[in-house]
């Protein structure tokens, strides 16, 4: 009645990538106020991370340990959405340097917690009891995420002319990766076929109406979707995803013995 | 006057200032430029520790460093606060850091060149902080002596996970050592900077030790931190950089070398290793969010009108 | 008319049409769009490459790779003078690829996913343009042709080359030789449509090949281009990923499986993985850039402008 | 009367340094023309580096090579100027993501140009034969490397007002990184105690002569300079470099026993 352990690191990946970058805005955010919210967001990911991998760590035996989850997978092995992993502008290639877009930012916290509030909601019924107590956790802070970014999304949609040319270029930007969502995976069918995991898919009408309610509200339109579907969470990811661990794993496995 | 005798009245009494009080010109400049470059501090205090969030080796070390660096935003913010119930808008103190016309601690200006130097800033920059800020608890404007007192509580958590931090990595790998030595080679004598030029040459503090808001002289301070400081470096193993160093049983405390105050001064006035970056990424980052202030701006007032529509 | 002719006579002499010549429309826009199009796929095609030139292994496949890649450049540079001497200017180019009118080739609209793919592009993606482009060395447009022959030349340096590094690869750790296996594996259905759709489904052909801008169809390259790989990659010690792929004794060739249609014409029209980050971060590099442009327009006229003074 | 191993590093990482800097620009370039320059001015850089470390290897001996001596040495043991390893924008700190800017490029070369033409000259007649041999090589090089910056400076000063002021921003963000040319050092004053190298600050004339005439000519200002002093040829950098290192080194150090 386990969730195996592939989807318990599918989840993680999501937190700490997402963690990561949510993490860059600290010291550069657009109001003080901000930059703590921001940290808090990043905060509650990487504390899900922790749980999670620590979980994983722990049904996998041997020497695995929550930091060697999270410092020395490649790149293939991360099984995170590709949408975390973008960085916070439009659509440039890796080696782009860009400056940092709140509106990216923010859009892509609202797509991920719009689905998160669903999955822990699921999962917080899990038969795997640990899983079911991390879901818990997280979904109050969940919670808290979605409810921040969709005040900021209505925010930007129905602010300014400006403010709302960026939430609609990210809006159209960033949906089409949330295709990703609604595809399978095998640690996601393992994990439903358990009875332990959440099945995404029955999730979508849901996401649907938070997103779709929101983006009316904030006078966005929705984008038409079609064409190439991510597939993160198949270990094949975008440019982006070196870039990020390079710097994340970096420290960490240049020194493969040592504890911190 | 009668108002200016009762602050006095009320400053000899050990009491406490609060916002709708009278106070002196002098005195409300005097804090605001205090409070505001203390705020200020905490904010571009965010640069040198943030650059390693990114970088940190451990999950675990990752969150504290991000709590760490969000209570200093914490901290900036209730700074602001406190300065705010001078007449100072936020606006208006930011304004005078991305001109330059304020200060902010100089200890920023230097780079955080490795791992360890997170755990040094907590260690001996936080320590220092807390040596400087723990008189301010007790300051008499009643605002800015509430806010210090959370500040520190937080700072002296900041201080032990720091110094945790080194411990752990003084019983790693040589390498991890070579960090922390070299970390604490490179920010001692800027730590001892910290506590402001000797007392022979320094300015303002007469009239703050009056009204209470200084209450302990730099030098002493500096003392009290170095006695402090030694034991906890023997404990952790880790050499002071300075030849001067040793104990003088006739004092009572250490004595210790000279400071390099031609460099600090150097950096106080814009020309460190890190002033100007540190300032345009402050700049920047405001600049940049300037649409984003304007956003939340146009949509609260979107919002009132559309009450008032309905309301009539 | 006469001209009519005398064009038609050269192009069935295999001779060659110069700049100066009279031409028919359709021949002057048909060689525009082709030219136009390789050309904007040599500087977008930068782009993927060039996502590894910081983090190359070592400092000799990262000098290798700095050069392809500039190459690339170079080739963009001299196809982008072809077509200008059919009355278009680099600039009208440009903006038909900014706006989206325009279309490069659709391979470098996936991404670099890890350092073999550097060799794998060598390999089999300039190995399969190098199919393409070789008949057109004798296209009928000199300045088109005589730009191909030394195209070709260079591509085929770098397919050399990328076979190379890919070789050493295989002889490497297993790590290596997965990196290689995974790059051919992503890569290699790519290759073979970029030979175009099968000839049942391909517009343009005919009047190319009356004209001498296209000499051997879609499915005559691909077959070519599939025989010359199977040995290559049987000596490198990499599976090719199509299981229909084996030799066919009769026809004297290799069958293949089904090359997937549907996502090819997503990619064409925009939609594959990476087509909208290649195009904006073209376009960002021209925006930021017109400051650049500005400027040494601005000086040469001030020189022209002081160089008239001092004449007159 | 060779000269010595740590002045051949401190040679080598500058080299390479500005080499990784100046291919950031690959693909990215103001105008097509630019983009095969700078790509050719990183590959001189690269080029020279390949030669310096080789040298080095050779006269350290054991299993020291070329590229040990570039992707396995860490920060603090690279010599290079703190000049060369700064991002290509004004001043900000390590993590402030920016847009890249091409006078900051183009005056960076041009000061280290400026320099680079008399070193090599000098080296050129270096009794260590090795070193003279390469300092040839180099020289020619870094003439091109100059001309081309030199170029640029004068289009950027006397171009458009825009121009102007972008240029004249990034000699004054990178005129005090400049100062280090004329501090001393171990392995300078020990190269140039054998004979063998170059005393760098016999060249500040010279240096100033190229300097003030090219900037006199482009109606730029030099400005003042006086406070901090970098460190980067001791081996203490600014917070740039370990990013830079940290994504040119990765793949190599994943990898540590691989030939490539």
């Amino acid at each position: 009645m386990n969730a195996p352990v592939d989807y318990i690191l599918h989840l993680a990946d999501n937190a700490v990538v997402l963690g990561q970058r949510n993490a860059e805005w600290c010291g550069h955010g657009p109001i003080l106020e901000e930059d703590i919210a921001l940290a808090n967001v990043s905060l509650d990911h990487i504390g899900q991370a922790r749980l999670l991998y620590q979980l994983a760590a722990t049904r996998m035996g041997g020497d695995a340990t929550e930091d060697k989850l999270a410092y020395f997978r490649d790149e293939t092995q991360f099984r995170n959405y590709t949408l975390l992993e973008l960085p916070h502008n439009g659509p440039l290639v890796g080696y782009a340097v860009s400056d940092r877009d709140y509106a990216t930012t923010i859009v892509r916290n609202f797509l991920y917690g719009a689905l998160m509030v669903l999955v822990w909601d699921a999962l917080e019924k899990s038969p795997d009891a640990d899983l079911a107590a991390i879901a818990a956790k997280s979904l109050k802070e969940a919670r808290y995420h979605l409810h921040h970014a969709a005040d900021w999304v209505v925010r930007f949609g129905d602010g300014t002319e400006e403010s709302h040319k960026r939430a609609q270029a990210a809006v159209d930007h960033l949906f089409p990766y949330t295709e990703e969502f609604w595809t399978s995976s095998a640690a996601e069918d393992a994990a439903v076929a358990a009875g332990a995991g959440a099945d995404v898919r029955s999730l979508r009408a849901a996401w649907d109406a938070i997103v779709n309610e929101t983006l009316a509200e904030a006078t966005l339109v929705r984008p038409q979707v079609r064409g190439y579907v991510p597939e993160g969470k198949h270990g094949r990811h975008s440019e982006h995803l070196g870039y990020l661990l390079g710097e994340m794993q970096g420290l960490a496995r240049a020194h493969p013995g040592a504890t911190w | 006057s009668d108002q200016e005798a009762a602050f006095e009245a009320r400053i000899d009494a050990d009491g406490r200032i609060e916002p709708q009080d009278w106070m002196p010109e002098a005195y409300r400049k005097t804090l605001v430029r205090q409070i505001s470059q203390h705020a200020h501090s905490e904010i571009v205090g965010m640069l040198p520790e943030g650059n390693w969030i990114s970088r940190a080796p451990s999950l675990k070390r990752k969150a504290i460093l991000i709590a760490k660096v969000q209570d200093e935003g914490g901290h900036g913010l209730y700074l602001y606060s406190a300065a705010e119930t001078l007449g100072t808008s936020r606006d208006q103190m930011l304004e005078g850091l991305h001109s330059g016309k304020a200060k902010y601690s100089s200890i920023f200006n230097y780079p955080t060149l490795n791992w360890a130097d997170v755990g040094v800033i907590g260690w001996l920059v936080d320590g220092a902080a807390i040596m400087n800020q723990i008189p301010l608890c007790r300051c008499s404007y009643g605002p800015y002596s509430r806010a210090m007192i959370r500040v520190c509580k937080e700072e002296s958590f900041h201080q032990r996970q720091g110094y945790e931090a080194l411990l752990v990595m003084m019983q790693g790998t040589e390498a991890q050592k070579a960090m922390v030595q070299d970390a604490v080679n490179r920010l001692w004598w800027k730590c001892l900077a910290m506590f402001g030029p000797p007392d022979s040459d320094s300015p303002h503090s007469a009239q703050g030790m009056r009204w209470g808001i200084k209450r302990i002289s730099n030098d002493e301070l500096r003392q009290k931190f170095i006695d402090a400081t030694v034991p906890q470096a023997k404990v952790l193993g880790v050499t002071l950089p300075d030849p001067d160093l040793k104990w003088n049983e006739e004092r009572q405390h250490h004595d210790y070398g000279q400071i390099d105050w031609q460099e600090f001064w150097n950096t106080v006035e814009g020309n460190g290793p890190c002033n100007k970056e540190r300032l345009a990424t402050r700049v920047k980052a405001h600049n940049d969010g300037q649409w984003v202030r304007d956003a939340a701006l146009a949509y609260t007032r979107k919002q009132q009108q559309r009450a008032q529509k309905e309301a009539a």
